[in-house]
């Protein structure tokens, strides 16, 4: 089931491919059709997951090179599931929103769907080698995608995001090279060996652990992208079409973050509690200054690319708290982050449609012309605000109060980006939709149609299903999160706090007697 | 009778936001009125629901109870669980009905608006949003309802959004109550990483045994720093005045009755924890004394009707805070009712005199208007003298209740008592003078303002209100302390603070708060039932300190100067010179440094084959040199 | 002795070729000193017993490659004398160096004995004669499948030739700068 | 009396080399240049004659043979090129095709 998963979107590209070219007409509605059949696939998947389980389902496994132990491996978790599930939902969302792009449309679809098969098999890849063949195969479609069908500096935006990701990867390659070798060098018939699974049972020094962990680190923290690495991000999302920038923010970079998740906190698990503390002050940093920055950002996109910064600062904090809690905020703030952010980049988008500007100062009063419009801005401002109820509260929430026994500085500070937030949002919001009505173009904008009113509600339907009852997916989640921290206790002489007095927490934190 | 299960207590908050979201999607459809009576409805539904579960605390077979609805976060013991117990049972009733009373008055006060049907909705979602909070059974569902309130806060205050001002201050009111969170959140985690749990009675039950130390001062200063924001107390009161913005009807509802005392009511559901932190407890009546004496000077600056009311609410929250952090728990939260009923009626009859005056806000422009609108003359005369703690009304015994509570408790309390007494004064005052201003003397209308009586729609709401500010204090007094027996469920365990054992000493308390309502009221007679020019010459006699309560201090400008301009400099700094220059320069450096070399050696590639040729003989000469040098085996 | 002299004769014709090759300023001189130069080595194939490969040199070097020289060079003007003044900075005085290098390095290697061996070694061994029989019975035996390549590998050569000898403008050629 | 050993053969060879290369490196004329590499593939044709009849095998010539062979294509092919550049270019001189200069 897992291969139909990674393979639909592939076979749905050769199917487009197959349409002539002279029939345009054909070729979105065929991408959208195609792109919900892995929907579809995802939807069984989540439906036949088993609810207790920690460990991977549905795992499939082929030999597709033996002499160096690489193997086809697919296997779903409950961290891996929803990150799959926002992939399927928010491909035939974003191609539904594409109606622009008029220039080799064809091509563009077909783009998508390889970046989509890219992006569900780096999230269901077991083997290192499959893995990063995917995290690699991303990279072509969305260096095609911002540098063909994007904004004026679409080619500087294009090249800036993909050697800086080459960059950290190549270092990612090396590292996947060395556990293959220690496995070689481990294992009774000296055979190397690329599979998770095995590798995990390699026994690593702690002085390789950590040059291991930098180097997949770095690889995943210029995807997520952690400060000071983010540079890429803004000018990427401010080039990018729509859906490009809806897919970069939606799911591209949780790569980064399921990357810190999946592979830096299991395989490298003494590494990762002595490098809690740098990883943790990134993270915090990340969250206080992409909010700062965003406050002035006078590009609408640019703002959200930044809050992105700030928001996914605290899927970061949530990992690195190492307790329950916390993993599981930063799983489901993955998720949340995905369907908010997806959906306020489809609403500039629109909004660029109709008016071909992004700057807040060209906008001014349109709720009284685009009420709709911003009426569902609003909401997704607000659930990226962290409004209990929707969505991104539950992440930030369990985020914060799982990081808080842990790092209790820390989150402290981070705590403070949620204040941030709403300055940002709200301040971009009035600037932007409130106030008395500006300017010529203004008045004539014409609200959401029928068809972008469907783009964008089940999003914010999700937004408040998943505030309301996030259990649909903590509960799928939090058995896959106790595996990993069992393991982090199991082979370091770390302890998940557990409540206790206060004086205990702050004795045992790292925290330096925050009050 | 009968007996409702707390399980059914949901229903509650579901009648509201049902209505909400109806409104929400069908609202345009409905149309006005009738949309304004549906929601009016809903909200007389939840009180109807709710007045039904809560007979049993009156009858004093009530036992507090809790109802899991759905888990939420199991991971931080966070699920969606409603409490009912005397405390949110009086809360619930007090928002159903003084907001049911709102609804209707809406109705009429909203004719005419195009988005008439959206004001509906919000209003309640906000109901729906306040029971929420106070229904909860754990912090984490507590603060939904506290964001959420905020969140309805921001859309009625800038109801009228294509006004900036309206706009600038919804947004003022979330950020500044956002701070309050803050301390809030912490106070959430510090909660649950001592406890690991959040609901009311895991925490509550074992706060004794596992608090200790300083912990319990932290938690609770934090609680109260989220309360602070909410309840528009000193430092972050400043959005209170601002949220008059929004239409009157939901100043009365969310900025003086329900939502601003969501804080009182946090204090005193923490009553636990507050119970083993004094500090805090003692920061809390200070910072409630403080803010009570330094809005009411204020408010005796204002010349906007509604301004004058809203420093006046942030003043009488001061009393509740005062109370409370003085332990008097059922005090505050007997004030924070009566007030409900006073406030609402005060800014109802404000509304009711805007609407007379064609939205005219400014109290130099009234005067006389005791003729034309009698109704609410009466009624907003009822709830002047109720606020000026004259008895019987229902102000006078609440205020007292506090005041002698907190002159019992001794120490430095009693400083907090004086400054308690100096402001029951300075309430009389310009509750007075704001009414000698609107209604008494010669009209000073503008050209063409015709002032009528208001529909019946929002008279009837009034006649109520006054009703019951007159008679709200009667529940309880000192010769029967009904609502202090009838909240005892709610805490139990909990040393309250209490009145003077002595009948003389209560009664000199009483006289002495009754003394200074009665001069601040004579006071503002005298000095305002005169000429304009009279007044003028009475307010010029206190030279600079009049234009520096005109101004309200300043400290609005001052957190500009502060807070928000060095802010945005920081913001704009960080973005383009840290983030462009230096962050993404450092990267674009890179970039540069491997072009720079690259436009370096490129002469190398000089394109003539003899020159390459000869490149590769020399290397291939020096390679060969090494490996003889070395020696190849 | 015989063996000398013809060493000294040729030795000095192959240098003096080579020198011409180097030196001269028109092309058909050097074609010529060319031809001097692989007669005289062809020569001194005959006394090492290379017999075929001596046939080989005068018939396909000096007989057919150095004929196509003369027709390219026919081709493209015999008269034109080349400027021999040096273009590249330091070109000259490095290749001298380079030279230099190279001939000290050879003369070191050789005659520090690596390569000194003598014919008395020979005396253990049978001098092969290279005649046709013995070389061709190495080559169609040992060496088929290089032989096949290489044939190979000229027929690839006369086909490129040929595709470059038909090339043509493909109109106005982007190639020009 | 003086013999002639390997070595003496080598000697020329190396010398005839060094001829070659300083031919190729400094002069500029295509077809000069490429006359001077026959001549280094000569001399090192004469070091192979020499070692195969010191060592007593036919291998040298054998290699030889097929550095003949290539030599020969390799003649064939670079003139065809030469021509060609000539044709269009109307010069032989490598300095003046330096469209790769950087």
């Amino acid at each position: 089931m897992l291969t139909l998963l990674v393979l639909t979107p592939l076979l749905g590209a050769v199917v487009i491919s197959l349409v002539p070219a002279r029939r345009r007409e054909l070729q979105l509605p065929l991408g959208i059709a195609l792109s919900a059949a892995p929907l579809g696939v995802a939807g069984a998947v989540f439906v036949s997951f088993e609810k207790g389980e920690g460990s991977f389902q549905m795992v499939e496994k082929m030999v597709w090179w033996e002499p160096w132990g690489i193997s086809w491996h697919l296997g779903v978790d409950g961290i891996s599931l929803g990150l799959v599930a926002l992939t399927t939902l928010l491909f035939p969302l974003s191609l539904a929103a594409s109606d622009a792009i008029t220039h080799r449309r064809k091509a563009f679809v077909m783009a998508m769907l390889v970046l989509e098969t890219g992006l569900i098999g780096t999230f269901l890849a077991l083997d290192l080698v499959l893995f990063f063949v995917f995290f690699e195969v991303i990279l072509v479609p969305m260096y095609l995608i911002i540098g063909i069908w994007g904004g004026e500096r679409r080619v500087y935006a294009a090249v800036k995001f993909f050697i800086y990701t080459a960059v950290g990867s190549a270092l990612l390659l090396a590292a996947i090279i060395a556990l293959a070798v220690m496995h070689a060098s481990q294992s009774v018939e000296g055979a190397l060996s690329f599979d998770y699974l095995a590798l995990l049972d390699l026994e690593i020094s702690s002085t390789a652990q950590m040059w291991l962990f930098g180097a997949f680190a770095l690889a995943f923290a210029i995807k997520v992208p952690l400060f000071p690495f983010h540079t890429w991000l803004p000018d990427a999302h401010v080039e990018a079409p729509t859906a490009g920038s809806v897919l970069l923010a939606g799911v591209l970079l949780k790569l980064g973050t399921y990357g810190l998740l999946r592979f830096n906190l299991t395989l490298f698990p003494e590494a990762t509690v002595s490098l809690v503390p740098v990883l943790a002050v990134l993270a915090v940093v990340g969250i206080i200054y992409g909010a700062v920055v965003a406050i002035v950002q006078p590009d609408l996109k640019k703002l959200v690319a930044y809050s992105s910064v700030s928001h996914l600062g605290f899927v970061v904090l949530g990992i690195f708290a190492l307790t329950s809690a916390g993993l599981q905020g930063a799983v489901i703030q993955n998720v949340n982050h995905g369907l908010t952010t997806g959906a306020l980049f489809l609403l500039v988008g629109m909004l660029y449609d109709r008016r071909h500007t992004k700057k807040i100062a060209d906008f001014g009063g349109l709720a009284s012309r685009v009420p709709m419009m911003a009426g569902f801005f609003l909401f997704m401002a607000f659930a990226s605000i962290g409004l209990p109820g929707l969505n991104g509260f539950v992440g930030e929430f369990l985020v914060l109060v799982g990081s808080f026994p842990s790092l209790p500085a820390y989150a402290v500070v981070a705590a403070f980006g949620v204040v941030l937030a709403a300055i940002y949002m709200l301040w971009a919001y009035q600037r932007v939709f409130t106030g008395p009505l500006t300017g010529m173009a203004n008045r004539k904008l014409v609200d959401l149609s029928p068809k972008e009113t469907a783009i964008l509600s089940p999003l914010a339907a999700l937004v408040l299903l998943l505030g309301l009852y996030p259990g649909i997916l903590l509960d799928r989640t939090a058995p896959s999160v106790e595996a990993i921290l069992d393991r982090i206790e199991q082979t370091t002489d770390y302890q998940v706090p557990s409540p206790g007095r206060l004086e205990d927490v702050f004795a045992s934190g790292s925290g330096d007697g925050e009050g | 009778m009968i007996e409702l299960p707390t399980e059914a207590l949901w229903l509650v908050i579901a009648f509201p936001l049902g209505g909400a979201l109806l409104l929400h999607f069908a609202g345009r459809w409905l149309g006005e009125p009738l949309a304004g009576y549906l929601a009016s409805a809903a909200s007389l539904a939840a009180l109807a629901v709710a007045a039904v579960a809560a007979v049993p605390f009156f009858t004093g077979e009530g036992h507090p109870s809790q109802s899991l609805l759905w888990e939420w976060m199991p991971a931080v013991g966070a699920s969606f669980e409603i409490s009912w117990d005397p405390l949110s049972a009086l809360m619930t009733l007090v928002v159903t009905g003084v907001g049911s009373l709102i609804h209707i008055y809406s109705v009429g006060y909203m004719h005419g608006d195009p988005r008439f049907a959206r004001f509906f909705t919000y209003l309640n979602l906000f109901t729906a949003s306040m029971l929420t909070l106070v229904l909860a059974g754990n912090y984490a569902m507590l603060f939904v309802g506290w964001e959420l309130v905020g969140l309805c806060s921001y859309l009625l205050i800038s109801f009228w959004f294509t006004r900036p001002s309206a706009a600038s201050a919804g947004k003022k009111a979330f950020v500044v109550n956002r701070i309050g969170d803050f301390g809030f959140l912490i106070a959430l985690m510090l909660i649950f990483s001592t406890f690991g749990t959040l609901s009311y009675t895991g925490v509550f039950d074992r706060a004794a045994q596992e608090l200790s130390g300083w912990a319990p001062t932290i938690i609770g200063l934090m609680l109260a720093a989220g309360a602070v924001g909410k309840s528009a107390q000193i430092p972050l009161y400043v959005w209170l005045p601002d949220a008059m913005e929004g239409p009157t009807p939901v100043s009365a509802l969310i900025h003086a009755a329900t939502m601003v005392t969501a804080g009182v009511y946090v204090i005193a559901r923490s009553a636990p924890i507050f119970e083993l932190a004094p500090v805090a407890s003692g920061v809390v009546a200070a910072v409630g004394a403080i803010t009570a004496l330094w809005a009411a000077t204020i408010a005796i600056g204002q010349s906007d009707i509604k301004r004058v009311l809203a420093y006046s609410t942030i003043s009488q929250l001061g009393y509740m805070f005062l109370a409370v952090g003085a332990t008097a728990y059922v005090a505050g939260v007997f004030h924070l009712m009566t007030h409900a009923f006073f406030k609402a009626l005060l800014f109802l009859a404000a509304g009711s005199v805007i609407h007379a005056m064609g939205g005219r806000q400014d109290m130099e422009e009234m005067g006389g208007l005791r003729k034309a609108m009698p109704v609410t003359f009466v009624t907003m005369g009822v709830g002047v003298v109720a606020i000026a703690g004259i008895p019987p009304l229902a102000g006078f015994w609440s205020k007292d209740e506090i005041l002698s509570v907190v002159f019992n408790q001794g120490g430095w309390y009693t400083a907090l008592w004086l400054i308690g007494l100096i402001t029951a004064l300075l309430t009389a005052f310009y509750m007075f003078r704001q009414f000698v201003m609107v209604f008494l003397g010669k009209p000073r209308w503008p050209e063409g303002v015709t002032p009528h009586e208001s529909p019946r729609s929002m008279t009837v709401p009034l006649v109520i209100l006054a009703i019951l500010s007159v008679a709200g204090g009667l529940v309880n007094t000192p010769f029967r302390l009904g609502l202090e027996h009838f909240l005892e469920p709610s805490f139990e365990g909990v040393r309250l603070g209490h009145p003077p054992e002595g009948v003389g000493l209560v009664l000199v308390l009483a006289a002495l708060a009754v003394g200074a309502g009665v001069v601040g009221a004579a006071m503002a007679f005298f000095a305002y039932h005169r000429p304009p020019e009279a007044w003028r010459r009475f307010q010029s006699g206190f030279g600079k300190l009049w234009g520096w309560w005109e101004n309200a201090y300043g400290v609005d400008d001052a957190y500009g100067a502060m807070l928000v301009t060095p802010g945005r400099r920081l913001s704009e700094q960080t973005a383009f010179g840290v983030d462009m220059k230096v962050v993404d320069g450092a990267v674009n450096g890179v970039a540069w440094l491997v072009q720079a070399t690259g436009r370096l050696i490129r002469p190398a590639q000089s394109g003539l084959v003899r020159q390459y040729g000869l490149w590769f003989g020399l290397g291939l000469v020096a390679l060969l040199i090494w490996i003889l040098v070395r020696g190849v085996a | 002795m015989v063996e000398l002299v013809i060493f000294v004769l040729m030795g000095s014709g192959a240098l003096a070729g080579g020198v011409t090759v180097v030196m001269a300023r028109n092309p058909v001189r050097s074609a010529m000193g060319m031809l001097g130069s692989l007669v005289s080595l062809a020569v001194i194939y005959v006394v090492n017993l290379a017999h075929l490969v001596a046939a080989v040199q005068v018939v396909v070097y000096a007989g057919a490659v150095l004929t196509l020289f003369l027709f390219v060079i026919m081709f493209i003007g015999v008269d034109r004398a080349e400027d021999t003044s040096e273009t590249i900075p330091l070109q000259r005085k490095l290749v001298a160096g380079l030279a230099l290098v190279v001939a000290v390095g050879a003369a070191v290697l050789v005659w520090r004995g690596r390569f000194s061996w003598t014919p008395a070694a020979a005396e253990s061994v049978p001098i092969p004669n290279g005649t046709v029989q013995a070389l061709g019975g190495e080559l169609f035996t040992t060496w088929v499948l290089g032989v096949e390549i290489t044939a190979l590998l000229l027929t690839i050569a006369a086909v490129g030739a040929i595709a470059l000898a038909f090339y043509r403008r493909s109109g106005k050629a982007s190639a020009e700068k | 009396m003086l013999e002639v050993t390997p070595g003496w053969y080598m000697t020329l060879a190396a010398a005839l080399f060094v001829l070659g290369l300083t031919g190729v490196l400094v002069r500029r004329n295509a077809l000069v240049m490429f006359m001077s590499v026959e001549l280094m593939l000569n001399a090192v044709n004469l070091t192979f004659v020499a070692a195969g009849r010191a060592a007593g095998v036919l291998d040298g010539q054998v290699a030889v043979f097929f550095v003949l062979v290539v030599a020969a294509a390799e003649v064939v092919v670079g003139l065809a090129i030469i021509v060609a550049i000539f044709r269009r270019r109307e010069t032989a001189s490598v300095d003046e095709l330096a469209a790769l200069r950087g």
